[in-house]
């Protein structure tokens, strides 16, 4: 621990171990938000507001302020927030369920106020903090704990792709989805992750990034079927890619 | 911005005093008669420094509230019963959380969306809460234009003293009246408060902090509740405030808040003039109800009337304080062209039990 | 190909045994060991540590912040 | 001293005016003043109501609850209304132009005003309302007529000379005609 | 479905008996503990040409429930207290349009989103209400899982005598509980009722009907207020129930709802095995709050003792009825990793009071 | 009004006068819903959810039940009704505060749910009942109660488009925007009307369809004003179109 | 190019003097007229009715459903 | 007569299952049973406690408040909590093979018994529950041994019959080792 505290610096706290589940998706984007505030020397000036969900913990492996808002309502509190503290960085840390289900509203009206926050939906395709429900963002059919003969898009609808829904929005200035479910992906999801709070840094809007990430637990499958079956069926239909990005500083590595 | 007297609206006139006593920010959702206020601040805030941000909610409005309290900075916002109810979610949340700010309840008609004509029938929700668990929230209860001015600047110091939510419920007949008020000097009263122990503004001058209101460990969640409970303990017994006139021979006494209370003013007046012996309490705040005005009810005490603008709410406070020794009773209405009981009304009442 | 100045670390006590990086490292030098830590997982160990090219996938994937290449000191 | 009004027409005809000039001539002469308004979803049009109290001490009751001292009926929609919204020895007065039948209430004495005719005269059917007010100062006593005049200037004199002169002369009508019009 | 006695968690208890006294549509959003709820609805109301339609957020629940009851169908939906803060508008709405629908708050520690252990600090909030106007909703309280399948066919009927929603309030505790309950056969009380009078299933066979809560003339909305008055009072003198033990002779009464008060009746077995005059009064309707059970208390009663998972809510009811004849004493905590008190803790505080 | 009942049969119930003000496009688009029920025939088995806000009152001038919902949820009453009455047709009936602002999460989900009901959206670009306030719709620099300088996008965001960010969602149906500021666009409208209803008698999906109106009272213009601003600047941001059309039925006229 | 067995109408009670129908009428036949309505409004009317063409834009165009092209009986 | 049990584990080591088993049996017997488990965040695992109480009559109380008659621990991470969570005496069941050092506690008698070490010689340290279980009938009466035989046949029987013998032996191990364990 000592050892890896080098290289990450003094953001990530190492002496508090994660207590996501084995393998779980929110342990690698925890690690690229705190790399990022790391590099980008914002750790002072960075306030988290998590959501209601696992990724409620990710702030407390960090030395930065936070405030752990009510289920959904993370961007309106990162308004207020950001409207009496324009110079502090404020980032959301949100899970699938509490952004795209109950949270919805906030999120898609904090994306067109275009206020320079940034929203990171970190997309497990469930709830899983309170045992693997279906959420927003659950497959056609899958099993979940409450779509026993898995999800029937005719009660239920379809998958609901969220950052789809800002493309037309001019206030949101990089808008992204990304996998974290191998290397690969993990390297390009750092970018955006970089770009996001650039962008936000810069001043110029909005941010947002959705991350693809495996359940193991809720899924019910082992950590390495879970990465499997994210990387085939999750990024089938919620396809990576940058869709907006206004962010005028060039990213290396 | 000096001392002077204005003509205004009692809706604008909240909006005057909160800017003049350090009210920066302003989140609102437009609603009758509460808009009032958010046009008002419109106009005024952007030449203190300020901003009235409309959100797209009043469930957006009070967790923008949450987190312009957590920087420190006094906010505030204005609705009425429709959108108290969808920001209880959130009132729970700053109450755990211990989070300052100012709210208006311009309270109308219920149940339902209601009407616009004013009422009082968000007593219970305003007192008891429809939050999640074990919370209060201070309840201050002007009857005039005047007495919104004077009591901001207590309302500021309440907040940021007890770090809490500051809820004023004025009913929308007195939102709606224009009267004078005579405004002292501007002073920011937010600016007087050190907030650098709590507020969460980033570990460049202190150590990590977090709000959580959950998630914690079980013995965290104890800690909380029981943090709070001696807080509101030390409220209850240090903030009650209410207005008493001629109580102390009286044989009936009058208890009413806001409009009622005043109307109770006059209603003494007449009363005693023709001999009768009548009093009134005027709680002024609802929360802490002010058990202690009902401490030293005099012996010539023969019974209590309540009259509210609703179907009996305070009335359970009011029979609480004054615990069986004497008689309550009770005269309210809510909705219709006249949602309150007239002067006559409350006279007629009080002559039956005098 | 090894980095000079850098050296392979595994964090005992961080590790939850998820496998991760056994599945991404290229040279194949990691396996799930017999070692349990206070959590009680089996830690990964490098099997084959001769073998390692420090090229840091595993760190990369490690949802635990267990394992990775740092600099010699 | 406490006197109580009640000013009501149509949409368009003034009511509201009518009571704010009377609170701010109340302030201009120190008294207190207390002013409420049966209000509305916007997009209706239709009557409107002020109430205004005008008073040397604290207004208590702000609530004009059929007592009115003096009462000003611009149109027949809102007439009955202001009948009963009267106190015993109160005056209604009546806009004769638009309100063609009045009923009798002991106790109450209504006298017609024909304020929308003398107003168009004066120059615009606008002005019925400073014709009534005029006739309630004279009626009541409750405000000098010349701190009404006094704010009549201030509001309108910058800013409509033209329509200042028009108003005064409507005020002024107004009173004058209050004396035979009460016989 | 026959008669037949099954070993379930309460939460599932809660869905079984629901089902099998007719709700066919269970509108949720998860949260712990009453997930369990909807996982059950999800798997068995199909079998019933039922549906479980899991929503967005609590807000569109209660709507969606709200437009369910519209229909005359029976609804229900389950929550927790962060979900119940977000239903109160819709629950105000639906008490001011008289819509029947079953609720369960599964209540845990707040305030704020709080802890997933059990609680009873949402009392409250579901007796007093947070959402806007003068309005009640029928509150249960079951303390078992039997008298949660015994209340199920009562809380229809209800629903549908009274048009309103009747909210179910379990603590945390007993809703994860898992104990045997004897159902009897499925029965649908809803069908036993005609809404042919007032659903609004389109005009086929009825003159045009519209539910308004608002918007309506000043008098509609007295005239609304009133009714619900009325009804109020009705339910207020009819709807009482409570269960009593042994407070013919007692000095001291134990006062509890749902876990507390079914902990009180091995309490005063106990203490009357050693001679000691204790008895309960367990009230099951929390609103109306049974007043009429204090009304004969005995001359021997010293004091009485509120045990709440709580800081002292109920308290305020138990006050009221008790109305200063004897004094009125409280134990209670909330949060924690027991989030109540012991037998122990009781026994001991009543061993202080006789 | 006995002879104009001749033509607009049963529905419509003409011995009631609106009470929108003079020249409010509500009243336009509560006719053109009066009639595309009447032609469909569906009368009896309509059932109008309408929001706060003008619209409110729409359900009064027609012989169909209705509820009047909370400010907002009628899309979340409509699925709740439609669960138990998939027999029922059942629209919504919203302004753009009602169904924009307020209730963005219940329509977003609404549609994408994909439940067979329809919502009508009566964009008059702000809030009317509570005095002409901002509404998502408001035009970027439009002075409003409560801009009086003008909507300033950079802390109020850029006007917002809500049928574009149903594109993506499966389960809606029909999508559609229209104007209804003269006689042209009024005629496409009432063709948007009866598809979107047609949509949900044959069971397709959700439908929806935005309606550009004016607001004379709170725009403070005259009527031809308020129709002439309403042509010129709301419909070059709010650019009427069929978004999707999924209706198998062939319509003419 | 009149059709047959139609006729004008003008429902005085509905309206609403807005205009919108003066406007639209290609013909000009339409004014807003001196009566006033018990709604306190000045009924729009037909100064030309030899002129109109029983289009019907004026019965699209009105808000209040006060105006139109109706069946002769 | 009423009993209560506490039984303690760590994730995976079944305590949940024996809770429930006890649960079924009671059921079985006709006897009254409630059963109560600390519940957390699904997502933590970590130690786990179902608490039985089996009765012959009502069960009000449904809590195990420090005074359970007897108590399984199976790790150590719950060690303490048993012991102090045993009623004046009660018995606590130890499973000696992980929990290396006691404490003791006055009037509360602690039984070692090497249940992880058994079920390994049994064919899988999965069954340690089970003998404990058998320790646990042995200890108490509070249920027929067949009855809990019974269960274990029903639940186990049909799906994994291999499983059901090795339970059944780790059951009668128990019941057998309780004797000499206590001395
Ligand atoms: C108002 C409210 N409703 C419901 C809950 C229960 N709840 C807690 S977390 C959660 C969803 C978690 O899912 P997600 O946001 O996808 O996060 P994950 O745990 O999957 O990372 C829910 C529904 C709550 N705390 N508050
Ligand atoms: C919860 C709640 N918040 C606010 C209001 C006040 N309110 C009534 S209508 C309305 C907006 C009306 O605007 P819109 O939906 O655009 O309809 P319009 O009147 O413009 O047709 C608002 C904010 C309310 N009734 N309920
Ligand atoms: S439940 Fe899922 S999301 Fe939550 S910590 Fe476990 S693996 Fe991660
Ligand atoms: S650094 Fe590369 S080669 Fe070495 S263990 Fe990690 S993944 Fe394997
Ligand atoms: S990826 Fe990390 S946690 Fe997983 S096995 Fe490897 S070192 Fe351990
Ligand atoms: S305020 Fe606007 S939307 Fe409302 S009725 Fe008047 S014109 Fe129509
Ligand atoms: S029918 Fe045509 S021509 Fe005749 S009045 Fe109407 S718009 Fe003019
Ligand atoms: S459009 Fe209709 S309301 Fe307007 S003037 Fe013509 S007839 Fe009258
Ligand atoms: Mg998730
Ligand atoms: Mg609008």
């Amino acid at each position: 621990m000592q050892e890896l505290a080098k290289i990450y610096g003094d953001t990530l706290l190492l002496d508090k171990k994660f207590n996501y589940c084995p393998g779980c998706g929110h342990g690698v984007v925890t690690r690229l938000v705190a790399e990022a505030i790391e590099e980008l020397g914002i750790r002072q000036r960075t306030v988290s507001v998590v959501g209601i969900g696992c990724g409620g913990f990710s702030h407390h492996y960090m030395d930065i302020d936070a405030i752990e808002a009510m289920h959904g309502r993370s961007p309106a509190v990162a308004i207020g927030y950001k409207t009496a503290s324009p110079d502090k960085i404020v980032y959301t840390y949100q899970g699938d369920g509490d952004c795209s289900a109950i949270g919805l509203a906030e999120l898609l009206h904090g994306a067109n106020r275009g206020l320079p926050v940034t929203c990171f939906m970190i997309n497990n395709n469930l709830f899983g903090m309170t045992g693997g429900q279906m959420s927003p963002a659950t497959l056609e059919n899958q099993v979940t704990a409450t779509t026993p003969k898995g999800r029937d898009v005719h009660v239920h609808g379809y998958p609901l792709r969220v950052p789809e829904m800002m493309a037309d929005m001019v206030g949101a200035k990089y808008v992204a989805r990304e996998a974290v479910c191998d290397a690969k992906s993990i390297r390009k999801a750092a970018k955006s992750v970089r770009n996001a709070l650039q962008c936000q840094i810069q001043g110029l809007g909005f941010s947002f990034v959705e991350f693809i990430v495996p359940c193991p637990t809720g899924l019910k499958l082992s950590v390495p079927d879970a990465y499997k079956w994210s990387r085939e069926k999750m990024v089938e239909y919620f396809k990576p890619q940058v869709f907006k990005n206004e962010v005028g500083q060039n990213n290396e590595n | 911005m000096k001392s002077e007297t204005l003509f205004l609206k009692n809706t604008q006139t909240f909006a005057e005093a909160m800017v003049r006593c350090g009210v920066r920010y302003h989140f609102a959702y437009p609603i009758t008669p509460a808009t009032e206020v958010m046009k008002h601040t419109a106009v005024i805030l952007p030449e203190y420094g300020g901003r009235m941000v409309q959100m797209e909610s009043e469930l957006a409005v009070a967790n923008a509230l949450a987190g312009c309290a957590c920087t420190g900075t006094l906010g505030a916002t204005s609705t009425s019963g429709p959108g108290m109810a969808l920001m209880q979610e959130s009132i729970s949340f700053m109450a755990a959380g211990e989070l300052p700010c100012i709210m208006l309840d311009a309270m109308r008609v219920g149940p339902g969306d209601g009407d616009i004509v004013g009422a009082q029938s968000n007593y219970f929700q305003a007192t008891r809460g429809g939050g999640h668990g074990d919370y209060r929230v201070i309840v201050l209860a002007p009857a005039s234009g005047q007495e919104i001015v004077d009591l901001m600047p207590d309302a500021v110091k309440l907040a940021y003293t007890y770090r809490t939510p500051v809820l004023f419920v004025i009913d929308g007949v007195t939102c709606t009246m224009t009267e004078s008020a005579i405004f002292p000097e501007a002073h920011d009263y937010a600016a007087g408060f050190d907030t650098s122990s709590w507020a969460y503004t980033g570990t460049a001058d202190h150590e990590k902090r977090f709000l959580l209101t959950g998630s914690y460990t079980h013995s965290q969640g104890e800690e909380m509740n029981e943090r709070l409970r001696a807080k509101f303990e030390r409220i209850k017994e240090k903030e009650q405030r209410w207005e008493s006139i001629q109580t102390e021979d009286a044989e009936v006494v009058l208890v009413g808040f806001g409009i009622h209370g005043r109307m109770g003013q006059d209603l003494v007046a007449n009363m005693r003039a023709q001999g009768k012996k009548v009093g009134l309490i005027r709680p002024i705040t609802l929360w802490p109800f002010p058990d202690k005005a009902f401490e030293q009810l005099p012996e010539s005490l023969k019974s209590v009337l309540v009259v509210e603008m609703n179907h009996g709410q305070m009335l359970d406070d009011v029979r609480l304080a004054v615990n069986g020794r004497v008689p309550v009773h009770f005269l309210g209405k809510t909705g219709g062209d006249m949602p309150l009981c007239t002067l006559a009304d409350m006279t007629a009442q009080i002559n039956t039990l005098l | 190909m090894k980095e000079k100045n850098k050296k392979h670390v595994i964090c005992a006590e961080r590790c939850k045994s998820c496998g991760l990086c056994v599945e991404a490292c290229p040279k194949d030098t990691l396996a799930i060991g017999k070692h349990l830590n206070s959590q009680g997982y089996n830690v990964v160990e490098q099997v084959a540590p001769e073998n390692c090219v420090l090229c840091g996938l595993c760190r990369i994937v490690c949802p635990d912040v267990a394992i990775g290449v740092v600099p010699l000191d | 001293m406490r006197t109580k009004c009640t000013f009501s027409g149509s949409g368009g005809q003034g009511s509201a005016l009518l009571a704010k000039l009377v609170c701010q001539g109340a302030i201009k002469q120190g008294l207190k003043v207390v002013m409420t308004q049966t209000y509305g979803i916007e997009q209706r049009g239709g009557d409107s109501t002020g109430y205004v109290i005008v008073s040397d001490n604290f207004i208590g009751n702000p609530l004009v609850e059929n007592d009115a001292d003096i009462s000003v009926a611009l149109s027949p929609s809102i007439y009955d209304g202001c009948v009963d919204g009267a106190v015993e020895g109160g005056i209604v007065l009546v806009n004769s132009s638009l309100i063609t039948e009045m009923r009798e209430r002991e106790g109450v004495k209504q006298v017609p005003i024909s304020a929308s005719d003398m107003a168009v005269e004066l120059g615009s059917v606008k002005c019925a309302n400073i014709v009534m007010l005029g006739a309630a100062l004279a009626a009541t006593n409750m405000l000098e007529f010349e701190t009404v005049e006094q704010v009549l200037r201030e509001t309108l004199g910058a800013k409509k000379p033209a329509l200042l002169e028009m108003n005064l002369n409507a005020l002024e009508r107004g009173r004058t005609v209050y004396a035979s019009a009460a016989e």
